[in-house]
């Protein structure tokens, strides 16, 4: 990959971030207006405001790099390479989903681009991250495993056995932990003693704080990280601090019935720091591209979401019969 | 008596709980705000000593429940969605359901714990499951399946006021059903079913969230001529074997029930105890309409075709009605 | 053949499989020493890149073994004793018996678990467990429970062969029973009962160590006049519901023996089946000899009181045979 | 209690200590000549080496403080202050057994002296020890809960949790990781990455290092966690570096059929740090006992031993009924 020689982006790799992190955003917009009309099925927990941090994560990857990510996946998907329109249709609940429908929202996959997928338990995707990276270990293949997870799996204490593990084997896998702040409707601090950065550093993990509303700054610290892991030096963690605008989940309002965990004052001062607006006025203040570039790359990334949303409409409801036939590999349930 | 909904009589039953006895105590992620509405408004009464929000950390908060408990407190655990149980099923498993027996009966383990289960919402695999056969196997818990508002309120409250642990299974699919609660304190024996329906063709024994489709298809089967007997056992462990046998011995016939996938489910456990103390009685073969044993699929339409249905339940009944 | 001991079987298996298939990898706690004796000597053999000690932390294990497997390899993890799936069961319930499903079927997820079962030594309720009925209903996992040293050869290379999870469940108890192994490479296939001894009065299903008191019980029959058929399931997903039928439809009379404590057990899901698909040839009722639902005690006599035994298993063979 | 102007035991506490980690010792060399006989049933994980920590620690504690232990647990329970026929008999599977013969060596419990009971389950003792000191903070009622644990369950991720939810919500407990550098047969060194003290003050949590074969140190280094802890400062965090001289359980040698992980020579070198020798010579140093005095007090433990084997063999077999009377309080099972 070539980088800037202050390890920055180059000015297309800069355009491509832009354009990633809105093609994210625009999708799940569509998925929040789709949910309140009460036309999807299931649940979404959306990314809104968190692109930056998949975003310089995933460009630093190759296609056989793995990812995993958690429940609130979409932006994983995307950015590491996943289909939007095969994202899109699983959510619908589709056969021509990237799961077939069998997984939905909470599960998206795609193996083909190194996404083993979102998970619905808090934690569960790091020590399959950690196996992913053993096995890379062990076959000395070079490909680097990043894990993705909030503030709240931290806490898990998977999450730090697999610091152990990963340190004491030196594992290529790069720990990402998205701090937005909440985990559902409980602040991060009410439920987090000390610094998530010093539990990896107690396993003697590199380990650095990056501002995640910075897609830039992202970027150049998972080169760093990666670089090192794919080095053989072992495990890396990167802390990005950010912010969840939109509630846990939608329907939250709902489910709360009035309850209230944070100040709407707080969303606004975090809306001022949105990650792909700061971006792109860096874009422009940098030359590399005008507000009308900018504003072509919005629409291509508008036209490939509503074509999503027809392909995901057209096409037919998931096979029911694959229920029985996916279960196992080669036998029946 | 008032209407009201599930989560309600919930609700209800821990405030009035956590008014009688200052030793009850409840703690899970997130119970401050309560996702599912059960515990709304406790933190207000109660603050945080009683009622507290926790890290997300499900083996250490079943491992707590026994050190609490043990320290003298009445434990309610929410652990939110059923599939979580298994994150902290060391401690349950190995801890809960074993260290009465193990140290000689010093341990007095009064634990509630809560948790939604079920499918029928597109939550896809890892928020659907439902767990009850594998508590059930594991010998040292109690496992209560309120199916109805008025039960889950005094379910609730003898879980409580109980000496053992209970795992305290929440409709959570259908957690917005109403239903008739009574007034005042009262409360629900455990190891005691409930006759839904009175009838003589065929007992359809309904587990939980089984009641419901088990009710409509007992009408769809009147229609046809068949009298239904419909039985909720009310909880699992224990078992109340005598109503079941006795409607057995009157019926002949029976269709079991389950939102669980279906190998080793409670409804093979019941058809294992009819196949042996009921055999004298049978007339038919007996009948499970369960999930089966695969994980729940996210797209509606799939989920719909491995979910018992009342079609399900007529057409296993109608078979065995049939049946020389 | 060769008379060989249990663990030797299986000692024997990894290392032919390992030799045979480079993907094949080892891990778990202490698996370099093997305090079972299973996977001695792989470490020399195969060096710490295929075979390797691991922290305790058996959630992270049963979740590196998912992982792995997606990437390519073939896993083998030894959990040593089966109550530590329990510690490690979230990746188990939540992933492994679920993600093939849930990714629609992009990952195969071949996975081997070995770990030792049963009571019988006084180990106590937290190294006695016999855990299957809780693997058979996640609906995801094969589970295999071999009896003899041949079928845990035989079934182990299966299982590593295998494209999908499999819970290979170890007689620890009686990991030192000794029996007849074919010479050189093969297989026993999933899903294949095995009739242990031809019989036409009673069919005796014994699951894994139960085999032994079973046909010591039709020994024992055999002196009174009955003549049982032993059968061995082998695997209890995928279970072989034929060879069960058609014994039962030979003899009509069945006793279940399973080493899992009764609730929800295998002999529960086995009679319940029986109940259904065999019901017209039943003549007495299934019965059952299982360990109460009970944490193992600690102390022998306490112990024996609860494990199932010959005894057991004669009489309720007798009460069966004699129903009219 | 009182202290030292150094913070040292007193002479008589020192004799205490003494006596106590006698009485362990000698306990458990005639457990491992039964085991060795075959004469008991189940399997015993010896302390042997290691009583300068159980003793050093819980002699701090008063008979309402809770201690949780583990499957090497005699010299937890004994420290404690658990009745030494009641234990015999309990692993001779008796009636009289402290658990009636319900849970045997792994198992030993005393609750009316706060002892929750040893664990098979390796870490199975943390979460329990923060559940109960979760009480004591609620009820305010003054009790400290010690959580005793091996460099092995150190990696269990349930230990990282605990230090989690014990520093956040300030829990009057206080952890004591027993290093006696070995996981079964794998090397503590083979299975640890980072230094596991390094763990805890990633939490915030007061830690400290102390020679575990020096009974007066674990004494002073216990006495100032254990006031921490009471005075509502929130949990500390010991480690105790010491050795298992024994193998992890008796008959080891048979199950690992020659299969070797440690030299001879190690186990000589610790042998000669003895905790009792080492603490015998420094009260006949110290002038507070002589040889003879010490003698003497061999002779008292070594017929406390003798009475309590007397006790286990004339006691009855253990009540089988009990089984289905114990596992529930007031139901049958
Ligand atoms: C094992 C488990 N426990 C609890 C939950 C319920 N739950 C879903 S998301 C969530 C909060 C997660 O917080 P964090 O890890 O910070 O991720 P974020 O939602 O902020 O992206 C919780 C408690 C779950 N899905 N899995
Ligand atoms: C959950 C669990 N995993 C594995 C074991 C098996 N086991 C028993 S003791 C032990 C080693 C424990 O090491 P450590 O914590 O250092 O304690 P030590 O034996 O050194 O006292 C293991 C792996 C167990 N009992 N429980
Ligand atoms: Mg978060
Ligand atoms: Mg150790």
């Amino acid at each position: 990959m070539t980088t800037q020689p202050s390890g920055g982006p180059t000015p297309e790799q800069s355009l491509a971030l832009y354009e990633r992190m809105l093609l994210i955003r625009r999708t799940e917009e569509k998925l929040s207006a789709d949910a309140a009309a009460g036309v999807l099925p299931g649940a979404v927990h959306l990314y809104i405001g968190q692109e930056a941090v998949a975003t310089g994560v995933c460009m630093q990857l190759k296609d056989s790099d793995w990812i995993t990510s958690t429940h609130r996946g979409h932006g994983h998907f995307l950015a590491k390479g996943g289909d939007v329109n095969a994202m899109m249709a699983e959510i619908w609940g589709k056969k021509t989903g990237i799961c077939k429908g069998m997984g939905g929202s909470m599960h998206v996959a795609d193996l083909s681009k190194g996404i083993l997928g979102a998970n619905g338990i808090v934690g569960g995707g790091l020590a399959i991250s950690v196996g992913a990276a053993f096995g890379s270990k062990l076959s000395n293949d070079g490909r680097v495993t990043v894990c993705f997870f909030g503030d709240g799996a931290a806490n898990q204490g998977v999450f730090m056995e697999c610091l152990n593990v990963s340190s004491l084997w030196e594992l290529p896998v790069v720990f990402v932990c998205e701090h937005n702040h909440f985990c559902e409707f409980t602040r991060a601090e009410q439920v987090t003693s000390g610094e998530i950065i010093n539990r990896a550093r107690a396993f003697g993990i590199h380990a650095v704080k990056v501002d995640g509303n910075d897609v830039e700054a992202v970027w150049r610290a998972t080169a760093e990280a990666v670089a090192l892991a794919r080095s053989g030096k072992g495990p890396c963690f990167i802390e990005a601090e950010t912010y969840r605008i939109k509630g846990h989940m939608e329907f939250e309002k709902e489910l709360l019935a009035g309850g209230k965990y944070r100040e709407l004052d707080e969303i606004e001062q975090w809306r001022a720091r949105d990650p792909i607006t700061r971006h792109g006025e860096r874009l422009v203040k940098a030359g590399i591209a005008t507000a009308a570039q900018l504003e072509e790359i919005g629409a291509r990334v508008a036209r490939q979401v509503e074509e999503a949303v027809a392909f995901s409409h057209r096409s037919e409801p998931a096979d029911e019969s694959l229920v029985f036939d996916l279960m196992f590999a080669g036998q029946k349930p | 008596m008032a209407r009201k909904r599930y989560t309600q009589a919930i609700n209800e039953a821990l405030f009035e709980e956590m008014e009688r006895d200052p030793k009850v105590i409840v703690f899970g992620e997130d119970v401050e705000l309560a996702i599912f509405g059960d515990t709304r408004g406790l933190l207000d009464r109660f603050g945080r000593n009683r009622i507290r929000n926790t890290p997300i950390c499900e083996a250490t908060l079943t491992g707590m429940a026994v050190g609490a408990a043990a320290a003298g407190y009445r434990v309610v655990l929410h652990m939110m969605f059923s599939n979580f149980l298994y994150t902290g099923f060391d401690a349950i498993a190995n801890q809960m359901a074993k260290l009465r027996l193990m140290t000689g009966g010093q341990l007095e383990l009064p634990i509630t714990i809560l948790s939604g289960y079920g499918g029928g919402r597109s939550n896809a695999a890892q928020h659907s499951d439902t767990p009850h056969p594998l508590l059930m196997n594991l010998g040292g818990v109690n496992v209560a399946v309120p199916a109805t508002p008025a039960d889950a309120k005094g379910l609730l409250k003898t879980a409580i006021r109980g000496r053992n642990p209970t795992f305290f299974m929440e409709a959570s699919g259908r957690g917005g059903d109403s239903g008739e609660v009574p007034d005042g304190d009262y409360t629900v024996p455990f190891g005691k079913a409930a006759i839904a329906r009175e009838g003589s063709d065929v007992t359809l024994i309904a587990i939980g969230t089984m009641l419901k489709p088990a009710l409509g298809a007992a009408k769809q089967l009147e229609a046809n001529g068949i009298s239904a007997e419909v039985i909720d056992p009310r909880t699992l462990v224990p078992f109340d074997e005598d109503t079941i046998l006795r409607s057995v011995r009157k019926t002949g016939r029976v269709v079991v029930v389950d939102e669980a996938r279906d190998r080793c489910s409670a409804a093979s456990h019941i058809a294992a105890i009819l196949a042996d103390k009921a055999f004298g009685s049978l007339k038919a073969p007996v009948k499970r309409v369960t999930v089966p044993d695969v994980a729940m699929p996210y797209a509606p339409n799939a989920e719909a075709k491995v979910f018992p249905s009342e079609a399900n339940i007529v057409s296993a009944a109608s078979a065995v009605a049939k049946a020389a």
